[in-house]
């Protein structure tokens, strides 16, 4: 719908690295038995992607499956798709005990643009961002809010957290990238 | 006086001098000094006066062990009190001022302490100042308040900012001294992954001071070459300015960066703290020398010789021009050939033990140095300066042999290694006899996750004391720790130092030995919080015996310095009051941090806008813009009111009631959580979620419910529809969607894994608006798309369908006694649909409403609220709501519990409507009393007011409270007294709690 | 500051990205059960200085609740292990045995 | 036992202080007494002086695993208050704050107790709905508290942000003769006068067991040996679900790890004691200058006396949110205590499933505030073999009939 707006309406701070939200993105949430033939049939579908393992993403024509939990994944479309998409998905799903929802609006998402991405997201999380590669997903908090987080390539980070928090998130990616704060180099 | 010398000083750049000021006077150092070496280059050897007796206090040490020395620094909003002038790098355009003296540092009125000091042994509070009793709080107390304190207090808020930096690594090594130099060496050459910490901002610490050589190059050369080879090697990564501040659970380790301290206003964060989680910690934390105890060692000029060696070797600073040299042990020679060596007179070497032999020894005679064994200090003599000290027998009680002129005195009684990292976790310590210091015990070090050792110690503070000893124990160490952490064996060998003999020390703890009373009133333990040994013999006395009795009966070692000084030689002292060994006193605990740590630091990013999250739904920004006035709900901020120019937030409350009850109001009802719960079970699993049945809710339908803990207390509610056969969608409270799905996912996964359901949070997925009043179908319709009418969507139904261009789900419930219609839209679409909504709305009378005006209006109806009516304590056989518990379902969360025997009570207060006689609003909170007093003497409680309210709609006051047999009293009065001061009774009805349309006729329109 | 390998994810999960839940393996009395019993499940807890069944919810992770084998005085975890069981598995009561072979069991 | 004052002071200075007594005894534990007390700590020491005072019974040991005071005693942030919602807790507290008003006397011991008021703000609507009605509560107890405005918030502590961006102040519950006493001198000030009146204060003595025969409580074994008693107090905190296993009974009842932290001193800035509870942290000034801090518990099991880390951060951004004048001012010392918490939060005191064995236990994070109130409440309790009024509501059966006395109501976190 043309009146769809993301939380931040494509808000965007130049620090020693770039921070920017990406604005509308699909997002829908799959609960089911991720092992079952048809949960990876119906992932192949809409996104294109081969189901993810624990802690990865995976990427397809279409978009990405993210693994969120032993029975949860996150699927990443364009926002147009995603009611169609829940649809597709559900309906190949009716047969077996799943859960899908479209969550495109309770997310707001980041990209923190940058050699120094991950360090960025560590003043941030307890996770070790260092290990972090393209293709793997992680679940953490940033300061005080839930937040994943991976890596489109070595540069960039791709962060999600709920919609109500995004300016929030912004407030301390913006922190985070200040210039002058550069730990390394 | 102490004074720059011509040359010399390994650390400094004379060609960038730097300017700075100390109680106003203007003062010059150069690049590299500490504020401590540039102070004492200026001849200011007098830098504060201490807590108790208010004594001149000059710089005793050269590093974080500094008791004395410290100073309000800054202005405005860079202001700081109690900063430590040895760890303070000097920058061009620092202020300092001295501390705790009033109406200066020379003259300090306080310093009458000092001459009652007798009158004011350990602890001598707790004997006195008792009567009469109020004196304490208004007499006493304020004296001693205004005395103590040091620092004086900022007045504004800080302008620098902080931050946090989460850090993972296999081997952290705390100290960049040749030990932690070494210990990094092997761990890097093992592959691990090593972060270096070094508290100052030069690597090497302590050893080029002291000379010799490694590995057949200076120290100063090897330095400079491992920290190359360091630098190389990507797996290491070398940080200064640097501290370990703790040593946590699990391997956590807290570094406190001091990123821009010395570079104020460079628009850098001011301290980073680390937070790192490693496999590894080597702790190569040094020693710190250990004063001794002699009549008047508190004078200004009486210094550590490791201290005085520094000042001359660092920073080309000499402490005086004749310094007498007192020691036990073999090290504080070296200060005496350095002060030689950079011309300056040491006119004698007292050394307690009964001879002074080996190299050391031979080489200050060498030097021309008067050497004289079995000597102690009698008492130094001066005031605010050394003038001069008196000497005696070690062995005997202190007769004067001979007096000698001085303006500095280099003392040293053996030297502790710095354990507070080692021990912060529960690492052990041993007693070392022939070192007469605690060491860490490496068969009992912390543990971490996997019950393994985590912690490693290097180097001196492992108790080698020599260059040798140190490298030899460090490398290993850097091995041990990168081996546990994963590491490659490491085959390469480790640097090594020629072993030097060494004369033993021995223990000395006071001087001399036979010392009376009067002598050991002036022998100082702890310099800032003035602990003397008699406090500590005195303590001994009195049955304060436990370390930690005396240690809070004198104040001993509880400093800003935390006792690095004081807290060995004070064990001592009370181990020899007790009659006992050292060990069998033991130490108190190490705790964090290992020097203050700024709150700043702590708090980190955390200040301001983002001091906590605030949840915002898609409409804030038109509230904000709207002038609501918002109150926190959680972290929503939800609006209160909507006050217009020229109205209070009263006024504008009472007229959102109106309008919504007369015409028509909008609600922002995004923050209700909305979960969505499916699945083959999902209808087993709602009976035990709600008290009601939920499985025979029809598609299409809603229905209010409730849940309860197990403990039976009504937690939450919210209206529940059913979406199809297998799903539900169900509304919770504001605060409790977060808490509600939590709670649902827990009994799934712990009790119930085998029922096949499925829970999702999707509150934020929608913006939610409430459309009431009696012109709320005029609106939709007005708007087009679904039906509404109340054929198609009567009271308690749903449908999914457009209203206007937008997808909507649409909810004919009602928490206003209205006609009214929740939707829910797409939260991307929520600001663009509450736009539409107002301004189609404008000819319909509309308005925006707060939450206020929806409590009012929920009051009006005797609707509950979650938090009002409830608080924990409350069940829902409270509140009337027994037509909400299912009576056939044999089990639901909480109804075991309310069957216990004060649940079922009839005495349990109830719920009820109240009405003042007069009209007026009865207060918040208020209490309502019976006859007389209960056990405690208390007035006997009946009751009190759960929710009240001005009701515009029906221009008076209502009420909602719980009152003991309340249902069966309707239209009895009962008390309520108030506590503004006015010692009124306020005396309401109970009635009925529903105030306004109590069939419901307007909501089913 | 505990780290706490999460059996789901696989990580080792910092404290902050956790939420305790206390003793683990409780069994649920509901409506039929005597005043005794229920009192016991809802608040008589073992609350033992030493090893310790207990339940955690990698809460800013993947949400899933797991249970931990910890000791209370040292704080060494013994390992973690699904939340989906009345008893803790064979391979956790044989690691706590292994450090502390006078333990006397989980019950 | 030889009377502190000035004048013994003046005296003992004229002879170097050579000449003050010993300020408790350290005997050997005797065969048997009447009443053997574990935990020495101030709520055991309370228990101790008040069975002598009141109920004259003395011949009595008190023993301790550790050093006396050494437990959450001398471990809390030295907060005395009354100004609690439930009839029982405000009576218990406030017969302890009147206590606390004499103890100095009583004990002839300066426990430094400072009635500099207690102020708890009220940050959010509800908040401020949850103090008045403490408020009203409290004048119906005889609990003198008062709800205040933002603006004399701001009068009595100067140094506060009231119009925080997050959470302004919007007032604040006031009892103005809460206040602060010095927590050592009150372990100390007790240990002596038990002491002078004979009985016996025993310390690095560990209770290995606890002796039964026919249901009752016969004595104890100690690492010092065999102790026989009539009967049994424990008053050990956290420790106590670990003594109630050697019993052979269960608690309600879990032990965490409490924080406080303690800046260096400063000169005089904040003159009472300011407990906020939305955002976690309160805070006060010593008489020596430091602020010392506290914040929440950690939610877990623990008896490491070590807390997480997270828990000092949260309540310091909150802190220094609430006080920006202390941002550069420095931690100088953190540490934990174990504190007990039952399943209301509230303590426990009476009798047990085991005959002549009483217990007081579960204080959580009101335990110093409490001490002479309790201590008087348990020796009543013990002296009578029954409870009296002020104990009767917080005994072990509250829990089996759901009777529960909850503090959480009024406010998140109390301490």
């Amino acid at each position: 719908m043309s009146n769809a707006v993301s939380a931040l309406q494509g808000a965007s701070f130049d620090g020693y690295c770039k921070v920017e939200e990406a604005g509308l993105t699909g997002m829908i949430t799959l609960r089911g038995e991720l092992a079952s033939a048809g949960v990876a049939k119906a992932v192949k579908a809409v996104t294109g992607a081969a189901m993810p393992g624990q802690g990865q993403i995976t990427e397809g024509a279409k978009g990405r499956a993210g693994w969120m939990s032993p029975d949860e994944l996150l699927l990443i479309v364009d926002h147009a798709d995603a009611p169609a998409v829940v649809q597709a998905a559900s309906t190949s799903l009716a047969g077996e005990h799943a859960l899908v929802v479209n969550v495109s609006d309770a997310r707001a998402v980041f990209r923190v643009k940058g050699a120094a991405c991950r360090e960025v997201i560590a003043k941030l999380a307890p996770a070790d961002t260092s290990v972090m590669q393209p293709g793997m997903l992680r679940r953490t908090r940033i300061a005080q809010i839930p937040a994943a987080f991976y890596l489109e390539d070595d540069e960039t980070a791709v962060l999600v957290c709920f919609r109500s928090v995004a300016q929030y998130a912004f407030d301390l990616l913006k922190d985070a990238a200040k210039p002058g704060g550069e730990v390394f180099g | 006086m102490s004074t720059r010398l011509a040359q010399g000083g390994r650390l400094i750049d004379r060609s960038k001098p730097k300017n700075f000021t100390f109680n106003g006077k203007r003062m010059k150092g150069y690049e590299g000094d500490t504020l401590a070496a540039a102070l004492l280059g200026e001849n200011q050897m007098l830098v504060g006066r201490s807590f108790k007796y208010h004594r001149p206090r000059g710089i005793v040490a050269s590093g974080a062990e500094e008791p004395n020395a410290l100073v309000n620094m800054g202005q405005g909003g860079r202001f700081e009190p109690n900063q430590r002038v040895t760890t303070t790098e000097l920058f061009d355009g620092l202020t300092c001022t001295s501390q705790n003296h009033w109406p200066s540092l020379e003259f300090d009125v306080g310093v009458v302490n000092n001459y009652a000091a007798r009158f004011l042994p350990a602890g001598f509070y707790y004997k006195t100042f008792m009567a009469p009793a109020a004196a304490w709080k208004h007499v006493f107390e304020p004296i001693v308040r205004q005395s103590a304190g040091l620092g004086k207090v900022p007045t504004e808020a800080d302008v620098d900012r902080y931050e946090h930096f989460y850090y993972h690594t296999d081997v952290v090594v705390i100290g960049g001294g040749v030990a932690g130099l070494a210990a990094a060496l092997a761990a890097g050459r093992s592959g691990a992954k090593v972060l270096v910490m070094e508290q100052t901002h030069h690597w090497g610490g302590r050893a080029p001071v002291d000379g010799g050589e490694i590995d057949g190059q200076s120290v100063e050369d090897w330095i400079a070459a491992t920290l190359a080879e360091l630098e190389g090697m990507e797996n290491v990564t070398l940080r200064t300015r640097m501290m370990g501040s703790g040593v946590y659970d699990h391997g956590y380790v807290l570094g406190y960066e001091r990123v821009a301290d010395h570079t104020p206003g460079d628009g850098r964060p001011r301290h980073r703290l680390w937070r790192i989680r490693t496999k590894q910690i080597v702790t190569a934390t040094g020693a710190i020398e250990r004063p001794l105890s002699f009549a008047g060692n508190d004078i200004p000029g009486v210094m550590l010789a490791s201290a005085v060696r520094d000042y001359v070797v660092n920073w080309g600073v000499s402490i005086g021009d004749r310094t007498v040299v007192v020691t036990n042990n073999d090290d504080a020679y070296r200060t005496a050939l350095a002060l030689k060596e950079a011309g300056l007179e040491v006119p004698v070497i007292l050394d307690a033990r009964d001879e002074a032999t080996g190299p050391l020894a031979e080489a200050a005679r060498d030097a021309g140095i008067r050497v004289e064994p079995g000597r102690a200090i009698a008492k130094v003599n001066g005031g605010k300066r050394v003038t001069g000290v008196s000497i005696c027998l070690q062995a005997g009680e202190g007769a004067a042999l001979e007096e000698i002129p001085c303006d500095a005195v280099a003392m040293s009684g053996g030297w502790s290694p710095v354990v507070h990292l080692w021990s912060h976790c529960g690492g052990k310590l041993i007693w070392d006899e022939a070192q007469a210091h605690f060491r860490p015990d490496p068969d009992r070090a912390p543990t971490g996750h996997d019950g393994e050792a985590f912690v490693v110690t290097a180097g001196a503070a492992s108790g080698a004391m020599s260059l040798a000893d140190t490298l030899e124990n460090a490398y290993e160490a850097g091995k041990t720790a990168a081996k546990a952490a994963g590491g490659k064996a490491v085959r390469k060998a480790g640097p090594k130092a020629e072993a030097e003999e060494a004369q033993p020390m021995a223990p000395v703890w006071i001087m001399p030995q036979g010392a009376g009373p009067q002598k050991r009133m002036k022998m100082w333990l702890d310099y800032q919080n003035d602990v003397k040994v008699s406090d500590v013999q005195l303590a001994a006395r009195e049955g304060y015996e436990s370390v930690e009795h005396t240690k809070r009966y004198t104040t001993l070692g509880m400093a800003t310095d935390q006792g690095k000084l004081s807290n060995i030689n004070g064990l001592a002292v009370l181990s020899d009051a007790l009659g006992q060994p050292i060990p069998a006193t033991g130490t108190t605990t190490f705790r964090p941090p290992y020097t203050p740590i700024s709150f700043g630091a702590i708090a980190g990013e955390a200040r301001h806008e983002i001091f906590q999250p605030i949840r915002r739904t898609p409409m804030h920004q038109w509230h904000e813009e709207a002038g609501a006035y918002m109150e926190p709900v959680g972290h929503w901020r939800r609006p209160y009111c909507y006050a217009k120019p020229g109205e209070t937030n009263e006024q504008a409350v009472h007229r959102e009631v109106l309008n919504t009850r007369e015409r028509l109001g909008l609600l922002d009802a995004s923050t209700l959580g909305k979960l969505i719960v499916k699945g083959p079970d999902a209808g087993k699993f709602m009976d035990m979620m709600y008290t009601n049945m939920m499985s025979t809710l029809a598609v299409g339908k809603c229905r209010y419910g409730l849940m309860c803990t197990e403990n039976g207390f009504l937690s939450d509610d919210g209206v529940v529809a059913r979406i199809d056969e297998d799903t539900w969608l169900c509304h919770t409270t504001s605060g409790g969607a977060d808490r509600i799905h939590a709670w649902m996912e827990e009994w799934l996964q712990t009790e119930w894994w085998d029922w096949k359901v499925y829970v999702a949070n999707v509150t934020e997925q929608f913006a939610q608006v409430a459309v009431v009043g009696p012109n709320a179908r005029k609106l939709l319709e007005k708007l087009g798309g679904m039906n509404v009418s109340k054929e198609t969507l009567p009271f308690m139904q749903w449908a999914d369908g457009k209203i206007g261009d937008f997808d909507a789900r649409v909810y004919r419930i009602s928490f206003s006694g209205e006609l009214s219609y929740e939707i829910a839209v797409p939260a991307s679409q929520g600001r663009a649909f509450w736009d539409t909504l107002l301004e189609a709305g404008e000819e319909l009378g509309v308005m925006p409403y707060g939450t206020e005006c929806l409590h009012i209006m929920r009051a009006e109806k005797g609707f509950i609220m979650i938090g009002d009516e409830t608080d924990g304590t409350v069940i829902p056989q409270d509140l009337g709501l027994n037509w909400a518990i299912s009576k056939k379902k044999e089990d639901f969360l909480g109804k075991r519990a309310q069957l216990r025997s004060h649940m079922t009570d009839p005495a349990r207060w109830k719920l009820v409507g109240l009405e003042t006689l007069d009209g007026s609003v009865l207060p918040d909170g208020a209490y309502a009393v019976g006859e007389g007093d209960n056990v405690h003497g208390q007035r006997n409680m009946i009751g009190r007011v759960t929710s009240t309210y001005y009701s515009p709609t029906l221009k008076k006051g209502i009420a909602m409270g719980l009152i003991k047999h309340g249902p069966d009293r309707m239209g009895e009065v009962v008390d309520f007294p108030t506590v503004d001061g006015s010692n009124t009774v306020i005396k309401a009805r109970i009635c009925d709690p529903v105030f306004y349309d109590k069939d419901g006729e307007k909501q089913n329109v | 500051m505990l780290i706490l390998e999460c059996p789901y994810c696989g990580v080792m999960a910092d404290e902050t990205d956790l939420h305790g839940g206390g003793e683990a393996h409780l069994k649920r009395f509901g409506p039929g059960s005597s005043d005794d019993d229920f009192e016991t499940y809802l608040f008589h807890r073992k609350n033992p200085k030493g090893v310790h069944f207990e339940r955690w919810r990698h809460v800013s992770g993947c949400g899933k609740w797991f249970h931990a084998a910890r000791n209370t005085m040292t704080l060494e975890v013994y390992g973690t292990y699904s939340a989906q069981t009345t008893e803790p598995p064979k391979a956790i009561v044989n690691a706590v045995k292994k450090k502390h072979p006078e333990w006397e069991g989980w019950t | 036992m030889r009377r502190y004052s000035a004048f013994a002071i003046a005296r003992e200075a004229a002879r170097y202080h050579q000449g003050w007594e010993r300020a408790w005894a350290s005997p050997k534990p005797k065969k048997k007494y009447d009443v053997v007390i574990v935990g020495a700590g101030g709520h055991g020491l309370a228990t101790a002086f008040y069975l002598g005072k009141n109920f004259g019974i003395t011949n009595v040991a008190i023993i301790e695993k550790g050093w006396l005071g050494g437990g959450n005693t001398g471990r809390n942030t030295t907060i005395i208050r009354s100004n609690y919602l439930q009839d029982p807790s405000a009576a218990i507290y406030e017969k302890a704050r009147s206590l606390y008003e004499t103890m100095s006397q009583d004990l002839n011991y300066n426990v430094m107790f400072s009635p500099r008021g207690v102020m708890m703000l009220a940050q959010t609507e509800h908040e401020v709905r949850g103090y008045e009605r403490t408020a009203h509560a409290n004048a119906l107890q005889g609990v003198k508290t008062e709800f205040i405005s933002p603006q004399r918030v701001k009068e009595l502590v100067p140094i506060m942000n009231i119009n925080g961006p997050r959470y302004p102040v919007l007032g604040a519950l006031w009892q103005a003769r809460a206040g602060t006493a010095r927590h050592d001198a009150v372990a100390w000030g007790y240990a002596r006068a038990c002491s002078d009146m004979g009985m016996d204060i025993i310390q690095k003595c560990e209770v290995t067991g606890v002796r039964q025969s026919g249901g009752k409580v016969t004595g104890i074994d100690t690492t010092q040996g065999q102790i026989d008693c009539d009967k049994l107090a424990m008053v050990v905190a956290g420790n106590a679900g670990h003594l109630a296993e050697m019993a052979g009974f269960r608690l309600p009842m879990e032990s965490v790890a409490l924080q406080a932290l303690v800046s260096e001193p400063i000169k005089p800035c904040i003159d009472v004691v300011v407990m906020a509870n939305t955002v976690h942290g309160y805070m006060s000034q010593s008489d020596k200058g430091e602020l010392v801090i506290g914040g929440g518990t950690d939610g877990f099991n623990n008896y490491t006396q070590r807390g997480s880390f997270h828990h000092i951060e949260e309540t310091v951004r909150a802190l220094v949110e609430t006080f920006p004048i202390i941002s550069r001012l420095k931690m100088l010392r953190q540490w934990g205590g174990i504190v007990d918490v039952t399943g209301d939060r509230s303590p426990i005191i009476g009798k047990t499933p085991l005959g002549n064995c009483f217990i007081n236990c579960g204080w959580g994070t009101g335990g110093f505030k409490s001490i002479p109130g309790s201590g008087w409440a348990m020796a009543e309790t013990v002296a009578k073999g029954e409870p009296g009024s002020l104990a009767a509501e917080f005994g072990l059966n509250r829990f089996t009939e759901g009777r529960f006395i909850d503090e959480s109501v009024a406010a998140g976190v109390a301490h």
